[in-house]
């Protein structure tokens, strides 16, 4: 039997580099977009067949360190799918300039699935930042130049506070000491820095509006999959509940709760359908944070809550991208009713409703938080239910509001109908929604799973949902008086001001460049040398004095005198 | 004479050598220079690449080294590790240079001229390279001011002239300083060999330890010019009226890392710890994290783009300086490291500075709109050493970013870290910009084809040696771990000047 | 013979201009050249010879008409001697193969050839003169030949300049010659071989040195006495101008040199070394700034001229104390007229050039120098570095070891003053060269480029002369250690 | 006071006094005459200097530096004169600077 290399994997994931090299030239374009779809199935393949294990690639970078572990794995079979789900519908419905897309796309994906099999800090913020930067193409490609700019301003911003927390590890992990100052900096900076990137409550900013202005595919990416990888930056990055002078775990569990709540209160009113996604993505990610907070205050919980991180991710990024992807299918579809249908099944996942992926991922969140310290232990019993109750409420806006526009106005209108690929790759995540966690290897996961059946989990898992959906039904029923709440909170809640500002200042810096003339070269003398110019006129008159002879004559005359003094004194 | 001493004396000569050529073939015979210019480059290349063969067999204590005797000091060369990165980067590049300035000039006037000083400098930048004490660089050290001065004025036009009057204010009082500075240092601690690890006697730091902070003070001021260190920048932007070629090779490259250079031999390999003990090069590392920010905050408001450029090389020149100011070996690796790879990635911009303007006449960032439709291979290349100036891997930018702030965390220094986050975030804000409107906007309609069709972008003369050089900056990042590599180089280097 | 010829040296030397002058005169101008010529070649293998000699044995003496003292003339070389006659021989040489293009054989120049070799051989009797009364004759000898030269052209301004120059100069010589008469009345000898052992303290004596030193600063233009040398150095011709801006104001220079730091020294009294310095630092400042202020090219050399006579006079100062400063102050002084004298007579051969070229020689019209004469061009600038101080030119040297020496000396402010005589000479010399570069006014891109008429001979010697300015810089250790022969006490490293 | 001292001040006094002429009067001719008045206090000095023992026989050297510095004298004031007539021929003024105002009516005077 022959053993599989880990660094394999590495260049497994690497693969789509070779799209993007086609893609950048003329001759190989259109065979390099063809291959898009298959440029995630090595990564794919390399989480199935690579072993566990580690390698020293020291030529890369500053020397890279692969690390293939169980989490590793997971979130490159996650990645693997989401990417290869949105190229599949990338293929179908391609956004103007393809190629130029898909190469920008291929980039990201690289960038993803690679950092999903390194844990040395340089390598791992090198295919970090692969993945974050490319993806402003993505994102900003269909002209929303202010979506595009929010995205790049945080990502930016994370990018740079991730550095600077990185510095610390990386010293770190060169046996130096940051003191007692650095070292938990060096944490809060890679907490701050990941949670820009998973939206975590105050650093949301940027998501409600990016989801909202991407294409579909690259909301279905992002929210599937490169949101994740902040996920797997904190579970790789953040000390393996090791005690770091300064509680960080009791403040991140608040963070999570808050974000839980505040992302379904605000989702709720919103009135697009990919916004609402985006809040219950932050509300979601609340979840994930409890779980890592969890970790970190209890030294003990740190693997259950590394597992649980996982799990959910793997379950959220499955979901969410099925919704995303159905969300336009519904937009385009003929038999609207049917995607809407297929729709509910990511969304009651997402719930947490029994049977379905959430109600096992729960679980196994459930198992970190029972381990969570005093207060948040109760507090959390009663908090993560009442959480559930508000994702329903999320989805079911979120349904309604695509039941209701695509019931609005006739399909025909708008653009043409989904391509078979576009439904494949619905319904591979579809499947995978269904599926993933039933198969899942993971021992921890297959227990859940079973327990999930039990009679007294089902109820457990049951009730917010049905109160949830209740809730709705009764807004509903109210009808125009919540009405009047709708878009009450712009997307980007708090940082709508700041974002608008921005776009209002640069829309005037570009108009005002435009009308300023090119420089043109000026050279007249500094007002110093005129006065310059006076005094050498002035030394000119003197110097003339001493030219003529009688100066001479007593120049002479004063010399010697006074060489002779001092001769007659010496 | 040895194959190592015959290297290290060809590697200054050859320049100046192909100089007097150059002059002696006139104006008009214009394919015979460009042959000479390239045989004189690529004899260069070849010697500086043995002289580091050598220093890297005879590392660290077995340096091979020539002179002859001069005010008691002695004017000689010597090819150690520091020494020679620097004369490589230079050397290579220079041959790259030229093929690029032969494009460049093709129908400039006055080329005799132009390539003959051009040559001097860059002799003058590899024999700053090879020095082996105080007074063989400074001598090199005024010969590259000296003949950078016809090159900046080159064009001739009152504009030009100005500039060049603003670049000798700067630069001859700074010149007065430093030879002020060596001839005193060289009094008090005799000749003053460079040596890893410091050649100053520690006992001087009791006995003269005044003298010692005021002379350092005078270096930095002589060298400060050169590597553009707040508040002796402002030449720098001034000097951008010079042609394209001035400000890639020069001013990116071989004037102003002579300085940052400079100021690493004697950090280094003159005061070593002393300068801790005295507690001068903290002073000079708070300097230059302040030049970082000031001259990235600077660079957002340009819109002219070779200005942009020159105080984005005046944040970046800091860097270097900040490296070898702090107390790290790591740290120290990184400025060091950063030599060599500013220097690529920061050619290559001024080449796509000098390319865009004589393809499209495109000036100003603002006139920048859809450039990547009208000629991708140059912004493709310029995109890449962007992201790599502002930190994002795998350019090797970050490399050199990283080393720093791993340093910084080891010197215990924690506002450095503050300060790469800030510089990162404001690289970002000057140079995404150019990026987006390059990529992401419209281009104008006579661009929206492409290059027109069938014809390439741009000479290739000049197109070929920016993409080369973008290809350099990023092999040098993401193959840094290699044994070669300037990252690795620096490294080792780090690790001899750095034994307290 | 080889031997022999060693010991003949000091005569051969002078024998050779001192022969070739009258021949010159009798020969008149078609043959008057080739003599020139071949006297300036024969000369430098025997300079060289001397130097060597020098450096190997130290002090040579010679004894004319083998008399000896008192009433005989003795000839003597130590390292200063043989470094002046070397620097002379090497400069007479250029100017003289620049002069065979400048002058050509125009009748009216016919005078130039007996001149200039007698002008040359007087200035190598001066530096060999053994005793201070044969110093004089040598200096009027100078001087006349000089004065003749400058009003060579017979053009009215040069003839008053001449004039000028000649009234000073003589009265220069009286003062020195009235010091002679009171030092022999003192000691009862002028051999200086003697004198150095007998000198003493003495009223009389100091108040001789005193007038000598008047006279000698005069004749040396020294601030503010430099009245008469801006006309005479700039209405010159310009092969006579570099002469005598190059060598013959060393040549009294060198006898202040010889008293104050050797013969003389132990009668010198205090003060007086102060005097010169501030008076040189003055002159560099106030001469620098005057050299801005012109508007000709020849006038602003000749300004730089009396500033850079003020770094020779920087010396005095620092020598007085002894020690390592007075070794590196006497070295630097110098190696400071050496590299003066390669530079400045540059400087002056290519403002000749451009004269010859545009028939004027205003700053303002030399735009676009560097393309319509890139040898002149690059010859001054080469040149201007000297000026400056700039390495590696031989005033890079120079003022390295001023610095040195004031600083241990502890006489910073001499340090202060030679950086910014630097910069002041920089100033001066870019507001020339800046043009050179220059594309104003318009019209000058269509200008031919051609090599242009100056024979390239004369652009070559010119060049020569600024490139050797230049290496002195690198390549000047072993002059160094010539100036070092058999040198005074008080700058041999012994402490008084 | 020696007879070689008051031979001295005598040659001083000469010596200033040729100074004094040559500093003040324009004319040319003046001032060579001045600088002739000048030497001749000079060869004075240096006359007194050769009795300095007196009853001894006069030292012979002074008196060949006074005829060395005659010879010098005569020739230089010969080349001078030459050169003041020729300055008079080219310019109509026998003086250096026409700024001097009685230049004129000294002229050829």
């Amino acid at each position: 039997m022959v053993t599989v290399p880990v660094w394999l994997a590495l260049a497994a994931a690497l693969v789509p580099l070779l799209v993007v090299a086609g893609c950048a030239l003329p001759a190989t374009r259109d065979l390099a977009r063809r291959m898009l779809v298959f440029a995630a199935l090595p990564a794919l393949a390399a989480a199935v067949v690579v072993p566990d294990g580690t390698a020293e690639i020291d030529w890369l970078f500053i020397g890279t360190f692969v690390d293939f572990d169980a989490t590793g794995r997971a979130f490159l079979a996650l990645s693997g799918v989401i990417w290869t789900a949105a190229a599949l519908y990338l293929a179908a419905h391609p956004p103007d300039r393809p190629t130029w897309f898909s190469g920008w796309f291929a980039l990201a994906m690289a960038g993803n699935l690679a950092l999903c099999c390194v844990t040395d800090p340089a390598a791992f913020y090198t295919f970090f930042a692969m993945m974050a930067l490319p993806t402003y193409a993505l994102v900003a490609h269909e002209g929303d130049r202010s979506a595009g700019r929010a995205y790049m301003a945080f990502t930016v911003v994370g990018e740079a506070l991730l550095v600077c927390g990185l510095f610390v590890l990386g010293a770190t992990a060169l046996g130096i000491d940051p003191g007692p100052v650095l070292g938990p900096a060096g944490i809060g900076l890679v907490l701050a820095a990941f949670g820009v990137k998973i939206g975590a409550l105050g650093l949301h900013g940027w998501m409600p509006v990016s989801y909202a202005a991407a294409p579909t595919v690259t909301a279905a990416a992002l929210a599937g999959s490169m949101s994740k990888a902040g996920v797997l930056g904190l579970i790789r990055f953040l000390p393996a509940g090791e005690p770091t002078g300064i509680p960080f775990g009791g403040p991140v569990i608040a963070f999570g709760v808050a974000a839980a709540f505040y992302g379904a209160v605000v989702g709720v009113v919103q009135v697009k359908p990919k916004v609402v996604l985006a809040y219950s993505s932050i509300s979601q990610f609340g979840l994930i944070t409890i779980a890592l907070g969890v970790g970190l205050a209890e030294p003990v919980a740190w693997l259950f809550a590394v597992s649980a991180a996982t799990v959910y991710s793997v379950h959220h990024g499955l979901a969410k991208a099925a919704l995303f992807i159905g969300e336009d299918i519904a937009a385009r579809a003929r038999r609207r009713w049917l995607a809407v249908a297929g729709l509910a099944l990511p969304a009651l996942a997402l719930a947490g409703a029994p049977l379905a992926s959430g109600a096992v991922a729960k679980l196994v969140l459930k198992e970190t938080t029972a381990l969570a310290p005093g207060v948040w232990h109760d507090a959390l019993e009663t908090l993560l239910p009442l959480a559930a109750v508000g994702t329903t409420l999320l989805m079911a806006r979120f349904l309604y509001l695509v039941a209701t526009r695509s019931l609005s106005e006739p399909a025909e209108a708008r653009s043409e109908a989904p391509g078979t690929p576009a439904i494949l790759s619905w319904a591979l995540l579809l499947v995978a929604v269904a599926g993933a966690l039933w198969v899942w290897p993971m021992t921890e996961v297959g227990y859940a799973a079973q327990k999930s059946l039990d009679a007294h989990y089902l109820w457990l898992a049951a009730w917010p949902v049905l109160l949830g959906v209740v809730a709705a039904a009764a807004t509903w029923a109210v009808g125009d008086r919540t009405r009047r709440l709708e878009g009450v909170i712009p997307p980007a809640d708090v940082y709508a001001p700041l974002l608008r500002r921005v776009d209002r200042a640069v829309e005037r810096r570009d108009r005002a460049v435009r009308q300023t003339p090119a420089p043109q070269a000026v050279t007249q003398p500094p007002a110093t040398m005129n006065r310059g110019a006076r005094l050498l006129d002035r030394a000119g008159v003197v110097e003339n004095g001493f030219l003529a002879w009688a100066t001479a004559a007593s120049a002479i005359g004063a010399l010697t005198v006074l060489l002779l003094l001092l001769a007659a004194r010496g | 004479m040895t194959w190592e001493t015959t290297a290290l004396v060809a590697g200054v000569a050859a320049p100046f050598l192909t100089a007097v050529l150059i002059f002696a073939l006139g104006e008009h015979r214009h394919a015979a220079r460009s042959r000479v210019n390239l045989a004189g480059a690529a004899l260069t290349g070849t010697a500086v690449l043995a002289a580091a063969a050598a220093a890297l067999a005879g590392a660290p204590d077995a340096y091979p080294s020539v002179g002859i005797a001069l005010l008691d000091i002695g004017f000689s060369l010597r090819a150690d590790m520091l020494g020679t990165l620097f004369a490589v980067v230079a050397g290579v590049l220079w041959l790259i240079t030229t093929v690029y300035a032969i494009g460049y000039m093709s129908h400039a006037s006055d080329r005799a001229r132009f390539f003959g000083f051009f040559s001097v400098c860059v002799g003058s930048a590899i024999g700053i390279a090879l020095s082996a004490n105080l007074l063989t660089f400074f001598i090199f050290y005024e010969i590259l001011t000296l003949a950078t001065y016809p090159l900046v004025i080159h064009s001739g036009t009152p504009a030009a002239l100005k500039g060049g009057r603003t670049y000798l204010t700067y630069a001859l009082p700074a010149g007065g300083a430093l030879a002020v500075g060596v001839v005193w240092l060289n009094l008090i601690a005799g000749p003053v060999e460079f040596t890893a690890g410091g050649s100053l006697d520690p006992v001087l730091a009791s006995t003269h330890a005044g003298s010692l902070i005021v002379i350092f003070a005078l270096l930095m001021l002589g060298l400060g010019v050169k590597a553009a260190l707040f508040p002796l920048h402002g030449w720098l932007p001034a000097a951008m009226v010079a042609p394209a070629p001035v400000s890639s090779l020069l001013h990116a490259v071989a004037v102003v890392k002579a300085g940052v250079f400079g100021i690493a031999r004697v950090v280094l390999e003159v005061y070593g710890p002393l300068g801790r003990d005295l507690g001068v090069t903290q002073v000079l590392a708070v300097l230059a994290g302040f030049t970082i920010i000031f001259g990235s905050v600077r660079a957002i408001a340009q819109d002219d783009f070779k200005k942009r450029l020159a105080f984005s090389t005046i944040a970046q020149l800091s860097y270097i300086t900040l490296g070898v100011a702090l107390a790290s070996p790591i740290a120290i690796a990184g400025g060091i490291a950063h030599l060599a790879h500013h220097a690529a990635m920061k050619i290559t911009m001024f080449f796509t500075a000098g390319a865009v303007a004589e393809e499209v006449k495109a000036y100003r960032v603002s006139e920048f709109d859809g450039l990547g439709k009208r000629m991708p291979l140059t912004m493709t290349a310029f995109s890449l050493a962007a992201i790599g100036i502002v930190g994002v891997p795998p350019v090797a930018g970050f490399t050199s970013k990283w080393l720093l702030g791993v340093g910084g965390v080891d010197a215990g220094a924690g506002w450095v870290i503050a300060v790469l986050g800030i510089s990162s975030v404001l690289n970002a804000a000057y140079f995404f910009p150019i990026i987006h409107r390059a990529w992401f906007r419209t281009p104008k309609p006579e661009w929206a084809h492409g290059p027109a069709s069938g014809k390439p972008e741009g000479d290739m003369r000049m197109i070929v040696p920016l993409v080369i050089t973008a290809a350099i900056g990023l092999a040098m990042g993401v193959f840094a771990g290699m044994d070669l590599s300037p990252a690795s180089w620096a490294q080792a280097i780090a690790g001899w000047e750095f034994p307290w | 013979m080889a031997e022999w010829i060693m010991r003949q040296l000091p005569a051969l030397i002078i024998l050779v201009p001192f022969t070739a002058a009258p021949l010159a005169y009798l020969l008149g101008t078609r043959f008057g050249r080739p003599v020139g010529f071949i006297s300036a070649l024969l000369s430098q293998p025997l300079a060289v010879l001397l130097a060597i000699t020098v450096m190997r044995e130290g002090t040579l003496r010679y004894e004319v008409g083998g008399w000896g003292g008192p009433l005989g003339i003795d000839l003597v070389a130590d390292g200063l001697t043989a470094t002046m006659v070397l620097v002379t021989t090497v400069v007479g040489l250029f100017v003289t193969i620049y002069a065979l293009g400048y002058f050509g054989d125009r009748e009216r120049y016919r005078f130039f050839w007996p001149l200039w070799l007698f002008l040359w051989g007087s200035l190598l009797a001066l530096f060999f003169s053994g005793d201070i009364f044969n110093l004089y004759v040598c200096l009027e000898l100078v001087s006349m030949s000089a004065v003749a030269l400058v009003g060579l052209t017979l053009r009215r301004e040069a003839l008053v300049a001449a004039m000028r120059y000649m009234l000073a100069a003589i009265l220069g010589s009286l003062f020195y010659l009235f010091g002679v008469a009171l030092i022999y009345g003192a000691f009862g000898s002028v051999d200086m071989q003697t004198l150095r052992e007998i000198v003493r303290a003495d009223t009389t004596a100091q108040a001789a040195l005193a007038l000598m030193t008047v006279g000698l600063v005069l004749k040396t233009a020294l601030f503010p006495l430099h009245f008469w040398l801006p006309p005479a150095h700039s209405n010159a011709p310009s092969p006579v101008s570099a002469v005598l801006s190059a060598l013959v104001v060393k040549g009294s220079f060198y006898i202040l040199v010889r008293l104050w730091v050797d013969v003389a020294q132990p009668m010198a009294f205090p003060g007086v070394s102060t005097v010169l310095g501030i008076l040189g630092a003055t002159a560099i400042i106030w001469g620098s700034l005057q050299a801005f202020r012109q508007e000709r090219l020849k006038m602003l050399v000749a300004y730089s001229t009396v500033a850079q006579i003020g770094y020779l006079f920087l010396m005095f100062p620092l020598v007085t104390g002894g020690g390592q400063a007075a070794t590196d102050a006497w070295m630097g002084g110098i190696f400071h007229a050496v590299s003066h004298a390669l530079a400045k007579s540059a400087m002056f051969l290519a403002a000749g050039l451009v004269l010859a070229r545009f028939g004027h020689d205003r700053i303002d019209g030399l735009a676009g120098l560097s393309r319509r004469a890139p040898m002149t061009a690059m010859a001054f600038g080469l040149a201007g570095v000297t000026m400056m101080g700039l390495p590696p030119s031989g005033g890079f040297v120079a003022k390295w070891l001023l610095i040195r020496a004031s600083i241990e000396a502890g006489q910073w402010w001499w340090a202060v003053i030679v950086v910014t005589g630097g910069l002041l000479a920089a100033a001066y010399v870019f507001r020339v060269v800046g043009p050179f570069f220059s594309r104003e006014p318009e019209g000058i891109d269509d200008l031919d480029l051609d090599p242009g008429r100056s024979p390239w001979a004369m652009e070559g010697a010119t060049l020569a002369l600024a490139i050797g300015a230049l290496l002195l810089g690198v390549l000047g250790q072993p002059l160094l250690d010539l100036i070092m022969v058999s040198a005074p006490a008080l700058v041999a490293g012994v402490t008084p | 006071m020696s007879q070689t001292d008051l031979y001295t001040l005598a040659g001083a006094a000469l010596f200033i006094i040729g100074l004094y002429g040559l500093m003040t009067r324009p004319h040319l001719l003046h001032k060579v005459l001045a600088l002739n008045i000048s030497s001749a206090g000079v060869f004075f000095v240096l006359v007194g200097i050769a009795r300095r023992v007196p009853g001894t026989t006069p030292d012979p050297l002074p008196h060949a530096m006074v005829l060395t510095g005659i010879v010098v004298t005569v020739s230089s004031t010969a080349f001078a004169l030459a050169l003041a007539k020729r300055i008079y021929s080219e310019t109509g003024i026998a003086a250096l600077d026409a700024s001097d105002v009685d230049a004129e009516e000294n002229a050829g005077g």
